[in-house]
């Protein structure tokens, strides 16, 4: 039982999905399979929601554990679980309808702390696309010249300042994005798509039960 | 001269070098020319053709960390449709995209133009394809009350329009999904509705095809696309400036391969 | 020089220059920002979520009387059987759910929309340079993706071919989001230099 | 009931494929067809980077991607957490500190559960702590804040991203070069394998982080399936060949099959 039902479950709710993305009903009507596979996508929302607490639960046991002990840091940790108690109550508060004052208070929170700071964290990727292409942009061997060469061109075709080195650096950039680069992206999602068929097939047909965390 | 070092230079020289060359160019712009692409010209003409009095709907599907190379698309557009008297109604199926509705819509409203008549902001409509499918099919029959919370139909802009079909054109600015796929698969398809696109550049050949299929009218890619909008109508404004900050960034990151390089080589002549 | 004068502005282009700080060394004001903004999603994910269980939930199950939505709330529920050691197996329930709607969802993206599409893409007449192109990079890649033979003689040769188209495709993708993510620091840079000191 | 217009094709795809897989699965699990594979220097680094974590006295940092268990970045995920079954069993022989930081609240009870059964088996119950398996947020740039900032103050050796990745990976990657951590990265997201490439010291690229879970456990029934791949790779191939040649003739009866 143990075993079994949990198997069961997957095999049963990948075949409604599945099948309602192959199948329809004949009549150009409502098509039942359809109908659940809907149902089940709205269930996965629901079990999710369920699975935010239980992940939180994590962040409260490690970093309760530091603050508790007075560990190095202990003065972070206690920001962080403060943090998740007034965004959590302020943010329920403005989406229950609490008043326009926790609407208003819950976006200018949104707004000037967790936007620009995700901004900010995004935009360090201008800094180490800069630092990544200065260390491995070496002209080692053949392939890492390549790569190098590739990069270049395409950069100096598509900065405006290229065009006034060489006004043929755009048509170059645009036939290597459409040609060698179109290649390679195919290529790779089609052996990728193989290897990902494979694996959802022996988990959907529990074949593989790894996932799961091993049987007891 | 110690090559071993130069290889390994500090990292935080290339950081610093390269904020100076993006922050100066935007306080100071130099003006570097730019060049517009076809793509950005049948944009404009398409967008220049509508008569005033026209709507159109900008759906507004990306967030803060897509928004510096999609959101000036907006803003260059926006800026166009205002001066040519076309309305604008902004439409999202991102949580964040009303907020940038909001921002487009200040500066206007500070110079005298009238929420409800000359644009409006209709707010999230959270359901991604599906909703898009029905947003599409029924405008009025999703949205009732606007971002505002004002009733849709006391909208003067709003009136006589039932399905997107009754804008003159519908621009998607996207940062992923949902966005134009969603737009071109369930709205273009069935209604031929006349759709454009803004896209973030890494999108951008993905959504080629479309493009090429004529299922997307005309494409602004990216900032680049923003400034060559500018460009073209007339108006060079923030987009532009940042596009010289681009060109002295990609200076300083090719500038740093090749001393690299250089680098690696001197040293492995010593050797 | 305009400085802005809103309390929001202040904080998040202080914000924005903590987390840049990053970069030239970890240190304590970093530190604090990260444990803030880690907690801060957290909470707005709960407030998020709550909102998303009451709605596709609790609204239908006790107004509309949708008494199905009760096996995904039991579903959820038993997440945290995992906590009372007797009765943790159960917690596998739920996740053999989700992992089965996955694999479901999942046979039918990659198939249909990788495998199929990209194929069909690549069925192009042998007219043209690019078009050959085409054709034998994607077959030469292909061959670099065998695993259960040994690359000797000319499968090797073919898939090293494979192997340097793949890197001119991973130069030209790199080249190509450079103006994407400058784009993004310029954004950062308009919030402290604009918004913030009113320079620009 | 009646299939959807398009969607013949993709049936008969699916039942070919399966018929494939799972033959190939079956005669490896009898022991009538085993196929080798082929050396991945990627893996072996992995073995390389947790040896060297261990002389260092220094953690292990594994990162099973930010994609989801229930949606199209599920199969990334699931060879991800295949990769770790295996690592946890290598750190818990070395006796060597994990850190595993997860993005998705789904796939974080299925990493610890996987984790603790990996010390389980390695006889090393007690190396399982709460800190282990760490949810750091479900915000992708709150996520990699948690991540860098980890991998800053744990200093880790080692740094081994297996999964479905956005655009952290450079973030993670450039990180994890600062602290001079190895680095072994396996993604099938392919706007990201660019940075991964450039950034780490080996990289899986597309479908060998799918064949990782199969090289580093040598499982009769991943085995099966790789041979099977290969098998279906070929007959790809083919089509594309003969479609093309077609093509080149003017027939167009591969194209239109395809279209069914």
């Amino acid at each position: 039982m143990r075993r079994e039902i949990p198997l069961v479950i997957t095999f049963v709710v990948g075949m409604i999905v599945l099948l309602a993305r192959i199948f329809t009903a004949a009549d150009g009507g409502e098509f039942i399979l359809a109908k659940w596979a809907g149902e089940l996508t709205d269930w996965v929302i629901i079990v999710s929601a369920f699975a935010v607490g239980l992940a939180s639960v994590n962040l409260f046991r490690i970093h309760g554990d530091i603050v508790a002990r007075k560990r190095p840091g202990w003065i972070n940790s206690l920001t962080l679980l403060a943090a998740i108690v007034v965004f959590a109550v302020i943010g329920i508060a403005a989406r229950f309808g609490a008043g326009p004052f926790f609407s208003e208070l819950n976006q200018n929170l949104y707004d000037s702390i967790i936007s620009p700071l995700g901004a900010a964290m995004f935009a360090i990727l201008a800094f180490y696309i800069a630092s990544a292409a200065y260390r491995a942009f070496r002209m080692r061997n053949l392939e890492a010249s390549v790569m190098l060469f590739a990069a270049i061109l395409v950069m100096l075709g598509r900065a405006p300042v290229g065009e006034l080195i060489w006004n043929q650096f755009p048509s170059i950039a645009n036939w290597l994005v459409d040609i060698p680069n179109t290649v390679g992206q195919r290529a790779i999602m089609i052996g990728a798509a193989i290897g990902g068929f494979a694996t959802s097939l022996r988990i959907l047909l529990g074949i593989e039960r790894g996932h799961l965390g091993g049987v007891e | 001269m110690d090559w071993k070092k130069l290889q390994n230079i500090d990292r935080r020289i290339i950081y610093i070098l390269l904020i100076l060359a993006t922050a100066v160019p935007m306080i100071r712009p130099l003006a570097i020319p730019l060049s517009t692409g076809p793509s950005v010209h049948k944009f404009y003409q398409i967008m220049d053709a509508i008569p005033a009095g026209e709507k159109v709907l900008f759906s507004l599907d990306y967030a803060p960390s897509g928004a510096p190379d999609v959101h000036p698309q907006a803003l260059a557009v926006m800026k166009h449709m205002m001066n040519k008297g076309v309305g604008v109604v902004f439409i999202s199926f991102w949580e964040a995209g009303p907020m940038f509705g909001e921002q487009l819509i200040r500066a206007y409203e500070e110079q005298g133009y009238e929420y409800g008549v000359h644009f409006a902001n209709l707010g999230y409509v959270p359901g991604g394809e599906s909703a898009i499918k029905r947003f599409g099919e029924d405008v009025a029959g999703q949205v009732s009350r606007d971002f505002r919370n004002n009733p849709v139909s006391s909208l003067p802009i709003m009136q006589g329009i039932k399905d997107t079909r009754d804008f003159a054109a519908v621009i998607c600015f996207s940062a992923g999904n949902p966005g134009v796929q969603e737009w071109v698969r369930q709205v273009q398809g069935p209604l031929g509705i006349n759709l454009l696109a803004g896209a973030v550049t890494v999108s951008v050949p993905q959504y080629m095809p479309y493009v090429d299929a004529g299922q997307v009218k005309a494409m602004l890619a990216g900032l680049r696309g923003a400034a060559e909008y500018e460009t073209v109508s007339g108006n060079p404004g923030p987009s532009v400036a940042k596009m010289d900050a681009q060109s002295l960034g990609h200076l300083i990151i090719i500038a740093f391969i090749i001393v690299g390089n250089i680098a690696f080589f001197m040293d492995k002549k010593k050797q | 020089m305009n400085i802005s004068t809103d309390i929001w502005t202040w904080i998040a282009a202080l914000g924005t220059i903590a987390m840049f700080s990053f970069i030239f060394k970890e240190n304590p004001v970093y530190r604090w920002c990260e444990h803030l903004y880690v907690g801060a999603a957290a909470g707005y994910a709960i407030s998020v979520n709550a909102k998303s269980i009451a709605d596709k939930a609790w609204t239908p199950l006790t107004q509309d009387g949708k008494i199905v939505l009760l096996i995904p709330c039991i579903f959820g529920i038993l997440l945290y059987a995992r906590f009372i050691k007797s009765i943790a197996w159960l917690s596998r329930w739920p996740m053999s759910f989700l992992v089965g709607v996955g694999s479901g969802l999942a046979i039918f993206g990659v198939v249909n929309s990788q495998l199929l599409q990209q194929i069909k893409a690549t069925l192009l007449p042998l007219n043209s340079i690019n078009n050959i192109i085409m054709v034998f990079g994607v077959l030469s890649i292909l061959l670099y993706f065998f695993f259960s033979m040994e690359h000797r003689g000319a499968v090797k040769y073919g898939a090293s071919v494979g192997r340097w188209i793949m890197m001119i495709t991973f130069g030209v993708s790199f080249g190509n989001v450079v103006m994407g993510r400058i784009s993004l620091l310029l954004g950062a840079l308009e919030r402290i230099l604009g918004d913030w000191l009113g320079m620009v | 009931m009646t299939i959807m217009a398009g969607r013949v094709t993709f049936l008969f795809t699916v039942l070919i494929m399966g018929a494939i897989v799972l033959i190939g699965v079956n005669m490896s699990q009898a022991g009538k067809w085993t196929p080798k594979i082929r050396r991945l220097a990627g893996l072996d680094a992995v073995e390389e980077a947790v040896g060297r974590a261990t002389e260092m006295g220094a953690p292990v940092h594994f990162s099973p991607g930010i994609g989801n268990i229930s949606d199209d970045s599920a199969p990334q995920t699931f060879a991800g957490l295949e990769v770790l079954a295996y690592v946890t069993e290598l750190t818990a022989k070395y006796n060597t500190e994990i850190i595993v930081t997860i993005r998705q609240p789904n796939v974080f009870p299925l990493a610890q559960e996987i984790v603790r059964q990996s010390y389980l088996a390695a006889g090393r119950p007690d190396m399982f702590q709460e800190d282990t398996v760490q949810f750091l947020s479900s915000e992708q740039f709150a996520y990699a804040a948690g991540v860098m900032g980890i991998m800053n103050r744990r200093r880790i050796a080692a740094n081994l991203m297996m999964g479905a990745f956005w655009a952290e990976s450079l973030l993670f990657a450039e990180a994890g070069a600062q602290v001079g951590a190895i680095q072994v990265a396996g993604t099938a997201a392919m706007a990201q394998l660019p940075f991964f490439v450039a950034a780490c010291d080996y990289t899986l690229i597309g479908e060998e982080l799918y064949a990782a879970g199969a090289y580093l456990s040598q499982d009769k029934v991943k085995l099966g399936s790789i041979g099977s791949q290969d098998i279906v790779k070929g007959i790809t191939m083919v089509i594309i060949l003969v479609g093309s040649l077609l093509a080149t003739a003017d027939i167009t009866i591969i194209k239109d099959l395809l279209s069914k």
